[in-house]
């Protein structure tokens, strides 16, 4: 099992290390290096799913590791941590990074830097792939950062454009700024447990090594790593600016993966979120789920919608960690990977056909700009269907993977709020709930404005075509996995996920706080979350059908004049448009900030630290006469200020030396006297 | 003579010869340059091979390796004595690397040549002796010879404004060391040679606190000594106030010449704290071990964002290695195993980094002949070759797991969080710092729309290939596999730890 | 019987006469005529210490040596002035300021 | 001992008498164009001089002439030395001074003069030594007749010289008056035996501070030094910068060690009145030093730089006198040979270059490493061996002066000094600036005569050699202080 997922693994940076070095001059630039590699992964990946589906074992754990730093005091091991989560995520990744080397083969046509976009996406699945199987928090730092490094690269990946350079910049930086929380986390971790393995912190905290407030800080900080990763409010200004690198990449880190490992993170290390650190969790991720599908309504790039969508999915799951609706929120990872995927695929597939048009016709515009789409339905037949599947699953439309997660999680909430005394937790579902319409409303006005009503351009319109089969058949089978019963089996009823494998193989860990005494436990009676559910399930597919009845009112009947309805609500359009100023926000405080702050210190640093100016400016002026050597240099040096004196002083000890030969001999007269009186004193 | 005195003196035995050359035969004098810096890496390989992992060293000579040990003015008890353990090792390795290196970088310097070889070839001999040197004497002299081949390194061969960053060097770095040599002189005549009884500049007994008279026993007397003795090595370092010779000296210093200065010469100042303060006042050390790490913080940050604010890529560089030097201060000044093994670690690492990112400026220099960041652009489609090398060096500056800058941090954050907190996590604020300047700068000049000036600018050539994949398969390599050396340094640093009460 | 004090205050009186002499004189040669003074005075003391105080006669022959060296002094001083006299037809010491600072 | 006795042990000095006088003789007989040949007799009888003096070195103590003078290893370590700088003068001289023979002769009688300088053990011989030394320095100052700075420089060290030892002279009577002896031992012991009031004898010794003082230019005796340095004619610059000068340093630790204090056990010593005279010597040598350096800053003249480096220098060495005992002695014998080497080194290259540079300012020296690549190195190597960096001599001079301060913990004369040191690498590395980093384009190469070179070497090798292995040095210096307890 371990060598197997070493395979699956290694295979992948084998693939980018061939590619980036002679990737070039390999036949096809080496992309059947990188599809193979992955490919055998995503092989490999489907036999160990198969085993663990034998097994049928909610406790399925397989650990192995190696020593890799060893200070006598300190020991690092490093090694893999297979349960259920890991492999069901492992697989889950290599199948849509697969999918989007498949189809980035068709995307990536004809660039000039085509095998490298295939290496930096071979990186990525390697350091992916890593992050979830190993067994320690070091470790899943370590790749956490690759994986930021790969995002880095790829959404830079048209380095040329200034938008792009500055968007990958843009990600990694505010990453970094969530991985500080992540690493002072990790820091609080080994200073009291000794130790990075998950299972010795589980051991650790259950006999509350760490506790009390240090752990809720723990907690708390490593959430903020999430927070960085998964784009939650307030860190979430990275994604849509992402969407500057290629389609596929979206697809696969932006939607499916990458994104989601802040999820995963927070999966893996419930068993030590204290109940207040949970409710943070809960409430980030609730209001970023709601305040990113409040943005997502007004924008016009398809991508953009999409991208904002992702992040109030995210949202959501984050939001089921908090409440403690721990097997939905991972559910709903693994059904969002699926249909987000397809999401970006499809409109990947619409930008192309777009962007080839716009090449025949010279039209320039946006290839990404709805408003000069519409009635693509004809012309692309599968991308539509798959892109109607996805957009339902989304919805949360019965028979769809969606559904059964994203109302799970709902139910999830609602149970939550039942179950606490203070009123004031029905927030959580409220946002959920909204979240939901909303989420239908801008999902089916991308469709119509997309794919129906008659073209808003004609001319681009004609040459609009249907993507090459290597592009689209990836969409069928993302389209196919997010049908409900792929993870309901052997039950196949489509009222919730319950009986299915998946809620089988994966339940909640028991809470490590629990164990400890004094600390406030999450606690949800059976009958109240059956209850909850209930209703969660009915509220949610009303809630659902009410947003996509309205998408059709507005944009398909036009019963409602967008404009004059955009009219009168004009400055909340205008904030959600400008997606409430948060970039303008950051911009004018931190990043101008910080910049004027850098150019006070080295200010500093030349004319303070780096010489008294005026006091080696004032001396060079009196007492510069070595021709040429210190004093044109006069605005920095300590030195040349010590260096001044010195000469200034100097050059006034030698006016005694007056040429007078008398004035000599009374110089040592005096001389002479001062001596005598020295000593007699 | 010794395996060890031969890595030593190996170079100047080259630039001996190099004198005798006429400076006609460019190529002979170079070849020769070449082969004797080759040598003594080639000898410090080896003794790599022959090194025994698990001998302590720091204060008992049976612990050390390759040790020789002559008289020499015996009417002065001054004596030839030297040897390495795991704290100076990897030093010495890596400056013999670095010095072979530094030749092939400085092929095409533009004059005097046969001068230039030859004073380079007697830096790289005092170099390789302080880090080999356990007589203070010995240590001293060759620390002080180290200035002048400097002085002229960076006043003949240097930029604009040479004359006045070479004197500056020298006089910062002298003024540091004349109160070494004071306080080297106190420990002479107050340390007693356990054998014979009298005086002594044998490190290893100064180690010694029974050997120590009452005089030097008084807490103000060693605290006034080790402040000066810190001095003198925080100039090297440069610890915060005074680093201000260093950029400077980096920016005016021919390439080859700041990759020694940055690889090798600040690595000095630590290591002088490491092997010489340390063990000799330990209490001391103890009692200002919170100021050390406030300066390393210090350091760090403001390293860090006065490197944003530069313009000139290779000033920008040379803060950077401010910031990264305040790492080491920060992991040593806690006397933890992890703080003290990332503080040794990242001295060496940060030896490969800075070497690499001083050689890249080098080449964008020698095509382009300015270094304002602004002034490029897009370069990345020019140069693609040199981009991917560069942004290798740059991802590992900033601290990219899977390099050696990575462990070494995170090595000196795990061990220094366990001491000062607070301290800890102002300092770990740098990664964002350090990642802001680094992705800035690595836009600024490969990314964005290629500035048409650089359309034909040749890309990277084979020579300079050759000089910076090592140092980056270095990286990687031990970035991803850091047993050989941790396991190297820990015996030894683990024991120095415990000698600090 | 006069005193030894007598002595010593007169040549004490003459010594200081001696330096202010060649403070304040401008003209070399009156210079030389300080130092001479000085030298005087120093043999007054010798003599009167030796009159008063020793049992043999070191005094005196000190004296004496320092007459002779006096004289010596005096030839080479004034063959330098000389030179110095035919160079710049002037023996002011304060007009020679070729060498200052 | 009696006179006549004493005479077997005299030898250098009648043999360089002897010399002296048969050197005028044949220098009369000599054609013009000869004249030079009276150089090479001159070092033959220097060198012979030398070798009779060195073979004294183990001779026990002795006092000669009825004890006006002592023959021990102090005086003969001071005595070779003063002949080897006295042979290296005339060297340096050689080509300069062809047809002027007298000049040599001239040195010879210095030579003479110093030898007496560090042998004397009484009032009168001190008094007759120094003029020696004195009046023929004058007229070698002023050796060049038609240079009005070399006149000038000769009126002023006359005028002050006469003044310097008159006062001195005016010292030695009141200890004569207050001891009733004139020989230094009788002295001693005088002073040991009853407690004199400090007064007059505090004055008497400032009064001899002063005429010592002036000899080897301590401050604030020093005022003569830069202008008399400048306007002599270079080798007799170098030559009042080592040789009367040691003679001088010798003389004083004489006198103190005599006079001021006794010993007290095998290695250290006692005052017999009640002056602080280490504190009194540590401000004089804080205050030379510091004035040396500070004014040597930004000079123009390389050759008045190096006299104010040359105070700089007798600050140095006064710091190893503060501490009384033989470590400091030592530390300051060594530290003259040293500085005798490393300096005439920088006053040959002055000397050598002049006429290929045609002025003696240090902007004159632009790019000489370019112009003669060995001068300039080795000039470097003596500015930086006279800024005290290994591995160069001067740096373990330095070493040793400041080990003997730390040992009896002076430590913030030590620091001064050493800041010192630093604030002189200023003016040395100006000069090697100008050699090595201004660098003018055209670049005309100068040939030096095979004579400058050897001799260059000849200077350049002690200065490197004793920077690397200086231990027979140190003994010799070491052994030759054992005198001071033979009595």
């Amino acid at each position: 099992m371990i060598k197997l997922a070493l395979f699956i693994w290694l295979l992948p940076l084998a693939a980018f290390v061939i590619n980036i070095l002679i990737g070039k001059r390999l036949p096809r630039k080496g992309d059947w290096l990188s599809v193979g590699a992955i490919g055998i992964s995503f092989i490999l990946s489907l036999i160990m799913l198969y085993r663990v589906l034998v097994d049928y074992d909610p406790n399925f754990l397989v650990q192995g590791s190696v020593p890799w730093i060893d200070l006598g005091v300190l020991k690092l091991n490093m090694g893999l941590y297979l349960d259920n989560l890991a492999v069901i995520i492992v697989t889950a990744v290599s199948t849509v990074s697969f999918l989007v080397h498949v189809y980035s083969i068709g995307y990536m046509e004809g660039d000039p830097l085509y095998n490298r976009f295939f290496a930096y996406l071979s990186l990525f699945s390697f350091s992916m792939l890593g992050l979830v199987m190993w067994d320690n928090l070091f470790g899943i730092y370590m790749m956490w950062e690759l994986v930021g490094i790969c995002s880095y690269l790829l959404i830079g990946f048209y380095f040329t454009k200034d938008s792009a350079a500055n968007a990958g910049k843009k990600a990694f930086i505010v990453n970094r700024v969530g991985d500080f929380g992540f690493l002072i986390g990790l820091l609080i971790v080994i200073s009291t447990v000794g130790s990075f393995n998950l299972t010795t912190i589980h051991q650790a905290v259950g006999q509350g090594v760490l506790h009390g407030g240090l752990l809720t800080a723990a907690g708390i900080l490593l959430f903020a790593g999430a927070v960085g990763k998964s784009a939650q409010f307030p860190l979430h200004v990275w994604l849509p600016d992402a969407m500057e690198g290629p389609t596929p990449v979206s697809a696969l880190i932006h939607a499916a993966t990458m994104v989601a490992a802040g999820v995963y993170l927070m999966a893996r290390l419930n068993f030590m979120l204290t109940f207040d650190a949970m409710l943070v969790v809960a409430y980030v991720g609730g209001f970023t789920s709601l305040f990113a599908a409040t943005i997502a309504i007004t924008q016009n790039d398809i991508k953009r919608v999409l991208a904002y969508s992702t992040i109030s999915q995210l949202g959501y799951m984050i939001m089921a960690m908090g409440v403690g609706a721990y097997v939905a929120g991972f559910f709903h990872l693994v059904t969002h990977a699926m249909f987000k995927a397809g999401l970006f695929l499809g409109s990947g597939s619409v930008i192309h056909a777009m962007h080839h048009s716009m090449e025949k016709t010279g039209i320039h515009g946006d290839p990404n700009d709805m408003r000069q789409m519409g009635g693509f339905r004809k012309k692309m037949p599968y991308t539509h269907i798959t892109f109607v599947i996805f957009s339902l699953a989304l919805s949360g439309i019965p028979f769809f993977s969606g559904f059964l997660s994203k109302d799970a999680i709902l139910g999830g909430t609602l149970a939550f709020a039942m179950s606490q005394s203070n009123p004031i937790h029905y927030l959580l579902p409220t946002f959920g709930f909204v979240a939901a319409i909303i989420t239908a409303f801008y999902m089916f006005r991308l469709i119509i404005n997309t794919f129906y009503g008659k073209p808003k351009n004609e001319s681009l319109f004609k040459h609009i075509h249907e993507s090459p089969k290597v592009m689209t058949i990836p969409l069928m089978a993302l389209a196919f996995l997010s049908l409900y019963f792929i993870y309901t089996i052997p039950s196949i009823s489509p009222a919730g996920p319950e009986g299915g494998w998946f809620t089988h193989l994966i339940e909640r860990p028991i809470s490590a706080v629990a164990t400890q005494l004094g600390h406030p436990v999450l606690f949800i009676p059976e009958h109240t979350e059956h209850a909850a559910h209930v209703n969660g399930m009915l509220i949610s597919i009303i809630f659902a059908l009410t947003g996509i009845l309205l998408a059709y009112l507005f944009y398909y009947w036009k019963k409602i004049d967008v404009e004059k309805f955009t009219q009168r609500i004009k400055p909340l359009y205008a904030l959600s448009f400008n997606k409430y100023y948060m970039d303008e926000l950051y911009q004018a405080t931190v990043v101008s900030g910080l910049l004027l702050w850098n150019q006070m210190l080295a200010w500093f640093d030349l004319h303070v630290i780096d010489g008294i100016v005026n006091g080696s400016a004032w001396v060079v002026r009196n007492f510069s006469f070595m021709d040429g050597w210190i004093d044109k240099y006069i605005v920095d040096g300590l030195v040349n200020l010590v260096a001044n004196m010195t000469l200034a002083f100097g050059k006034s000890v030698r006016k005694i030396e007056t040429g007078q030969i008398q004035n000599y001999i009374l110089g040592a007269v005096l001389g002479a006297f001062f001596i005598i009186i020295l000593t007699m004193i | 003579m010794g395996l060890i005195s031969l890595a030593t003196f190996f170079p100047v035995l080259g630039a001996l010869i190099i004198l005798f050359i006429p400076k006609e035969k460019l190529s002979t004098i170079k070849i020769i340059a070449l082969v004797f810096s080759l040598g003594s890496l080639v000898v410090t390989t080896f003794l790599w091979t022959q090194y025994q992992y698990g001998m302590i060293g720091i204060n008992d000579e049976s612990q050390f390796q390759f040790v020789e040990h002559l008289a020499w003015i015996p009417a002065f008890h001054i004596e030839y004595f030297v040897g390495v353990d795991g704290l100076s090792f990897p030093m010495v390795w890596l400056t013999s690397l670095l010095g072979f290196i530094a030749v092939v970088a400085s092929w095409n310097i533009p004059k005097a040549q046969k001068g230039y070889f030859a004073l380079f070839l007697l830096l790289d001999t005092a170099m390789i002796g302080v880090f080999v040197s356990l007589d203070f004497f010995l240590f001293y002299v060759f620390w002080e010879v180290m200035l002048l081949p400097m002085y002229f390194l960076i006043g003949i061969w240097g930029g604009p404004r040479r004359e006045y960053a070479a004197i500056k060097f020298f006089l910062y770095t002298l003024l540091g060391s004349v109160l070494m040599l004071l306080v080297m002189l106190a420990l002479y005549f107050n340390v007693q040679d356990p054998v014979t009884g009298g005086h002594t500049f044998n490190m290893l007994h100064m180690m010694q606190q029974s050997n120590h008279n009452s005089w030097l026993s008084r807490f103000d007397v060693r605290f006034w000594l080790y402040l000066a003795l810190f001095i003198g090595f925080a100039i090297k370092v440069p610890i915060f106030p005074f680093h201000t010779w260093l950029p400077d000296a980096h920016v005016e210093a021919p390439t080859a010449i700041s990759v020694i200065l940055a690889g090798i010469l600040l690595k000095m100042g630590t290591y002088g704290i490491l092997r010489i303060s340390y063990p000799i006042f330990p209490d001391i050390a103890k009692y200002t071990s919170y100021a050390l790490a406030v300066l390393g913080v210090i350091n760090i940050l403001y390293g860090a964002f006065v490197a944003m604010a530069q313009s000139d890529l290779k000033k920008l560089v040379a803060y950077s290695s401010v910031s990264h030097m305040g790492f080491v201060l920060l992991g040593m000044s806690v006397f933890t195993s992890a703080g003290i093994n990332g503080a040794v670690f990242q001295m060496f690492s940060h030896g490969i980094i800075t070497a690499m990112l001083f050689l890249i400026v080098g080449v964008i220099y020698d095509r382009a002949h300015h270094r304002e960041i602004n002034g490029f652009g897009g370069l990345a489609v020019s140069m693609p070759v040199y981009a991917g090398v560069a942004s290798l060096a740059f991802f590992a500056a900033l601290g990219l797991p899977g390099m050696t800058g990575f462990i070494a941090e995170a090595l000196v954050f795990i061990g220094a969080f366990s001491v000062y907190r607070v301290l800890t996590i102002i300092a770990a604020f740098g990664i964002i710092v350090t990642a802001s300047y680094v992705l800035w700068t690595v836009q600024r000049v490969f990314l964005g729309k290629l500035n048409p000036k650089y359309e034909s600018i040749g890309d990277i050539n084979g020579r300079e290939l050759f000089t910076l994949v090592p140092l980056g398969l270095l990286t990687i390599f031990f970035g991803i596999y850091p047993l050989p050396i941790l396991n190297m340094i820990k015996v030894s640093l683990n024991y120095l730890i415990t000698l600090i009460p | 019987m006069i005193q030894l004090e007598s002595y010593l205050i007169i040549s004490a009186i003459v010594f200081v006469l001696g330096i202010f002499t060649i403070l304040y004189k401008k003209n070399a040669v009156g210079i030389l005529m300080g130092v001479e003074l000085i030298l005087n005075s120093v043999n007054l003391n010798f003599i009167a210490f030796a009159r008063y105080i020793d049992t043999y006669i070191n005094g005196q022959l000190v004296a004496i040596f320092i007459i002779i060296l006096a004289a010596s002094e005096a030839a080479v001083a004034l063959a330098i002035i000389l030179n110095m006299y035919r160079d710049r037809r002037s023996v002011d010491v304060t007009k020679m300021d070729e060498m200052k600072n | 001992m009696n006179n006549l006795n004493s005479l077997q042990y005299f030898l250098p000095e009648l043999f360089l008498s002897a010399s002296i006088l048969i050197i005028i003789i044949v220098d009369l007989l000599l054609k013009k164009d000869k004249k030079i040949i009276t150089a090479y007799l001159s070092v033959l009888a220097v060198l012979v001089a030398f070798f009779l003096a060195y073979r004294q070195y183990n001779y026990a103590f002795t006092s000669l002439f009825e004890g006006m003078i002592v023959l021990d290893s102090f005086a003969v370590y001071f005595k070779v030395l003063t002949a080897l700088s006295t042979i290296i003068v005339i060297f340096i001289s050689m080509p300069a001074f062809r047809r002027h023979s007298e000049y040599y002769i001239l040195l010879l009688v210095v030579t003479l003069g110093m030898f007496l300088m560090v042998e004397v053990n009484d009032l009168l011989m001190i008094i007759i030594a120094m003029e020696m030394v004195g009046i023929i320095s004058y007229v070698l100052a002023g050796f060049n007749k038609f240079n009005m700075k070399s006149n000038e420089a000769s009126l002023k060290y006359v005028l002050y010289g006469a003044a310097s030892t008159g006062v001195m002279a005016f010292g030695f009577s009141y200890i004569y008056g207050l001891t009733g002896h004139t020989n230094l031992f009788a002295i001693q012991q005088a002073i040991v035996g009853h407690s004199l009031q400090p007064l007059p004898v505090f004055i008497a010794f400032v009064m001899v501070v002063a005429g010592l003082g002036y000899k080897i230019a301590m401050v604030p005796f020093h005022f003569w030094v830069p202008d008399v340095y400048e306007g002599a004619p270079t080798p007799i610059t170098a030559f009042l910068s080592v040789g009367p000068k040691a003679a001088g340093i010798a003389l004083f630790i004489r006198f103190l060690i005599t006079v001021v204090a006794h010993p007290a056990s095998q290695t250290t010593f006692i005052q017999n009145v009640q002056i602080q005279a280490p504190l009194l010597l540590a401000v004089l040598a804080v205050v030379t030093m510091t004035l040396g350096n500070v004014s040597a800053l930004g000079q123009k003249n390389i050759k008045r730089m190096l006299g104010y480096s040359a105070i700089a220098h007798v600050g140095y060495m006064m710091m190893a006198l503060v501490v009384f005992n033989t470590r400091g002695f030592t530390a300051i014998m060594f530290y003259m040979v040293v500085y005798m080497f490393m300096n005439f080194g920088a006053f040959w290259v002055v000397q050598s270059m002049t006429p290929h540079l045609g002025s003696e300012d240090i902007s004159a020296y632009k790019g000489l490493g370019y112009r003669h690549p060995l001068t300039a190195v080795a000039m470097a190597v003596f500015m930086l061996s006279l800024t005290g960096i290994p591995p160069f001599a001067g740096f373990i001079g330095k070493v040793y002066l400041f080990a003997a301060i730390i040992k009896q913990n002076w430590y913030t004369l030590a620091v001064i000094g050493v800041i010192n040191g630093v604030i002189s690498l200023y003016y040395y590395a100006y000069v090697i600036k100008v050699m090595f980093l201004d660098r003018d384009e055209e670049i005309k190469a100068i040939s030096v005569p095979l004579y400058d070179r050897v001799l260059l070497w000849l200077l350049l090798i002690p200065v490197l050699a004793l920077g690397v292995y200086w231990g027979p040095l140190i003994d010799l210096a070491h052994n030759s202080i054992g005198f001071f307890f033979g009595n």
